[in-house]
């Protein structure tokens, strides 16, 4: 599979200069993830107030998509109420399991429509969607509902 | 589709083999199944293609390796109508697949002396001894179901055999001496009341027969991808995915983890949990494109196929003068395995004799001396049908018959 | 005979690949290598003309087939020195032959708490979790040899790690991450003195070097077919004979017994009692082509081209910026498998990009995360080199890492 | 393999007429043999006198080879000394063992020159030694050796 698409310049952006970025307190909830065949590592925080989502902080070793993919996460949800947050995991998630055949929705999805790319590298779902497991385990253990977990393969 | 021998036959290159100076008559296809082209040409094709390690690298050669390794247990999940591919483990054949659920079912079972584990007196000795293993591990008591006179599972004493110190029934699903196709619907149903899980050994049956694991209602089946066109090195346990979550491992090593420490390891879910090391992946890829040939001939017609072939050997051998006939005389509720006995010769000799002109049986005890034990014989002879299998072999066999009875008359 | 590497690659027919547009650069024959048409033609010929099943039947196609089965057993013994050809047994991995001697093996040892088992924290998963279910079995310890800063087996504690209380010692010869091979003429020696078995994992080693398990003066070891140009569903235990023979059986079931009964069974002797049900047949049979092939060219002319081009990588690696390898920095003492960190990018990352290029490295753990965890890392870049493997195929691999850092410069 | 020189006459009258056949007392050893591969049994047993093997007597299920070549071990061996005997024994194995490169001679092994054929059939040349390892274990626990035991592979 050659390379057009899955290093966008967004994703190397975030990459290169993660947002949010590093562990902090309070949380209402963590959640530790691995990758269990690359070894990659997320642990993401989910801080509540009332039903938004206040903040999401994280740190975690791993590629460029599963590092570009927690701050995007960061920044799309941050702020956001649990019913809208929901929303876009649901689009993530259908975005890369879509096998390239997804049309994403900036209006949604904003910088992760970068990830369109992503799809198409079965090997690389899985770190693309790393940061989104470990969140909405994160957000379970805060009490904040963010939908069904995906079945994510090998 | 209209069931065309001719056609099959020509996908099968050993058929074309003289033995012996006599066209290949191959009848023991309950042994080992001749491939297809189909299946020998998509793995030399992953071979000189796409050959790589799975699950395990980003690259292309591996990402193939890796979606061709997983659709061919996808299309075997669909094959036996698993709820998920993630139910289907590979193993190397039906026998480690039998081992595996006695050692991590035995473990997850907590068997105890007084425990009770039940197999029958029809069992190929790869669903006797590893049982037989897991009693003397553990002091749990080994018990049977006897064989009725016309070689069907004796289910008279049902209620006595599976009770409620029963841990684990587990049973042929077709004899592999016998033919004898058994209804398991009663015994399952008894073993749903006390608890016990149950296994069936479909090495003889998923070959042959339409088998719908759900339609079953057991929890474990085993079989074996050289039986049924495809390779050697590849054979399948399918468990029910919750029973197989609550299993520790077995074989234990690369690609079965999730992590691993000097100091202590935990698992990955199923079926990665029971595959440690590299798998035989040219070898589940053949049997993907055996289930993909089955499947488009159809299993209902194969099974048609066998019914029919069967039927006019049991009447031509039975028409014969001092041969016995082992197993249910008629094509009902059995398959196309036919085990007898020639007055006064031996099998050895009646299967060298027969080997001389091409009709290639097997003789012995079939992996099954309990069984033989039961009929009161060290051995028998036993042709076994397939889909490709002709009426004029087994004439061919009557007339090989035949020329026994004059070298030892 | 000289090494010439382009007639050899001329027997691979997956060498003739593009990979995204590139010639195939395959630097991952650690993971799994390549196989030669001479190899395949051999499978293919087996199942097209004498395909049946072995040691069960008298019919010519059993025969044929058992003789080559039994051929290729004693094919791979004499490719290790093996005293008999009953000191091999088949197995589908290395990863299955030692669980079984973790089960079998660790079942004769007797192993209670108090026993030890020492492995190191070089070795593959296949090598670390089979010991820890053991000693989680048996109540026994699990020991370590640790690994020096440039990638050797640390053996300053030798006699205090192989005591007494040792019962057996399981090391890997050649290491697949750091690519060091291990002279383990000092643990031998400790260990017959304090009378502990000595396994050896030449999962790595036996595909690249020669190996004479008698001048290594061990108990058993292990490798695997499809590392050595061999197809995959195959693997080797060889196990000095009056070790195997003192053995109880692991798998149990067909074609492993002498007698059985419903009440009890008797074992075959070794290598039969190890291979219950059938066996990998055609892969065996591939296995001793395998086996053919390099001895034809030359187990030391093998291991010699793989030096050279080792050499070859580690200047030109090393002269790169920003890369780091791991495991020692010489040819001396290491086979042709090159760990690597590019500063700043993911394994992953460089694994991706490299495969834009053609250029098929594996990234990852490769199923060694205590190794990885030693030098602080979760991952690597691994280049791994074989027979086939030449120097413009080490400068395609510079030039992707040009490109990898121009894209995350 | 063809079937020319496998079944011979003399084989087949054997057979069917076997020699010195059933168990007879007293004997001073006794040995029960199994070929694990096709379930063929034979019980042997030797009675001594002096240096002379004075009886051979057996009981057997197998095939007509296995059965042909208890009935002429029997033949051959009856009333021979220990020395003798342990000559055609040797000179059986090696026959059986030849892969029908081995010529007999008719002065040792009598009857028994019709099992050359039999050598040719890798699968069948256990069936022939059966008989020939279970009387060289009952001698020897009679007390006579009639030489190594042959390495017979499956
Ligand atoms: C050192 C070492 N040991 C064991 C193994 C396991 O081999 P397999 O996966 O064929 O069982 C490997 C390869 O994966 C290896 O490199
Ligand atoms: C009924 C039955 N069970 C189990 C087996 C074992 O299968 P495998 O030898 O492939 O493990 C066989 C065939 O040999 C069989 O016929």
């Amino acid at each position: 599979m050659l390379l057009d698409g899955l290093y966008q310049e967004i994703i190397l952006d975030h990459y290169k200069h993660p947002h949010g970025r590093g562990l902090r307190d309070p949380f209402g909830g963590e959640a530790h993830h691995v990758n269990p065949t690359c070894g990659d590592e997320v642990t993401v925080r989910v801080a509540v107030d009332g039903v938004n989502i206040s903040d999401i902080s994280y740190e975690g070793l791993g590629c460029s998509i599963s590092q570009a993919s927690a701050s995007v996460l960061h920044e799309l949800v941050t702020g956001k109420d649990a019913a809208t947050v929901a929303g876009i995991q649901e689009a993530f998630v259908q975005l890369m399991q879509g096998r390239g055949q997804v049309e994403p929705d900036e209006d949604v999805l904003g910088d992760g429509v970068a990830f369109a790319g992503v799809a198409k590298f079965p090997a690389r779902v899985k770190c693309a969607l790393l940061p989104w497991m470990a969140f909405q385990d994160a957000a379970a253990r805060a009490g904040v509902d963010v939908g069904a977990s995906p079945e994510v393969k090998a | 589709m209209t069931f065309d021998v001719a056609r099959i036959r020509a996908d099968f290159p050993i058929l074309d083999r003289e033995i012996n100076g006599h066209p290949l008559v191959y009848l023991d296809s309950a042994n080992t199944s001749q491939k297809p082209r189909q299946v020998l040409e998509i793995m030399r094709q992953h071979n000189e293609r796409h050959n790589g390690n799975v699950s395990r690298s980003v690259h292309t050669l591996g990402t193939e390796a890796t979606s061709a390794y997983e659709g061919a247990r996808a299309k075997i999940a669909s094959f036996v109508n698993a709820a998920t591919p993630d139910e289907i483990v590979f193993t190397k054949n039906s026998t480690e697949a039998i081992n595996l659920v006695a050692y991590a079912g035995g473990q997850h079972l907590n068997l105890k002396p007084g425990d009770e584990i039940v197999v029958s007196e029809m069992e190929h000795h790869s669903n006797i001894v590893p049982w037989q293993l897991l009693c003397e591990r553990t002091g749990a008591t080994l018990r049977w179901f006897g064989v009725t006179d016309d070689g069907r599972l004796d289910e008279s004493n049902l209620d006595d055999l599976v009770n409620e110190r029963t841990k684990l029934v587990s049973i042929v699903h077709m004899s592999n001496v016998l033919g004898t196709i058994n209804d398991v619907s009663r015994i399952v149903a008894r073993a749903r009341q006390v608890g016990a899980l149950v296994m069936l050994d479909c090495s003889q049956s998923v070959p042959h027969l339409p088998v719908d694991v759900r339609a079953l209602g057991v929890d474990f089946i085993a079989f074996t991808g050289h039986k049924m066109l495809g390779p050697t090195g590849i054979g399948v346990l399918w468990g029910k995915y919750e029973l197989l979550a609550a299993m520790p491992p077995f074989l234990a090593g690369g690609s079965m983890i999730e992590t691993v420490t000097m100091q202590g390891t935990t698992y990955a879910p199923p079926p990665a949990r029971f595959e440690a090391g590299t798998p035989p992946i040219a070898e589940a890829i053949g049997l993907g494109a055996a289930v993909d040939y089955l499947t488009a001939i159809g299993m209902e017609n194969v099974h048609q196929h066998e019914q029919d072939i069967t039927a006019y050997a049991l009447k031509a051998l039975g028409d014969m003068p001092g041969v016995r006939i082992f197993g249910p005389s008629t094509p009902d509720g059995r398959g196309g395995t036919l085990s007898f006995a020639v007055d006064g010769v031996h099998p050895h000799d009646v299967g060298q004799i027969l080997d001389a002109q091409g009709v290639e049986v097997r003789v012995g005890h079939h992996c099954a001396k309990p069984t033989c034990a039961r009929f009161g014989v060290p051995a028998t002879t036993r042709a076994s049908f397939y889909l490709y299998t002709t009426q004029d072999e087994v004439d061919a066999l009557v007339q090989g018959l035949d020329q026994v009875r004059k070298v030892f008359g």
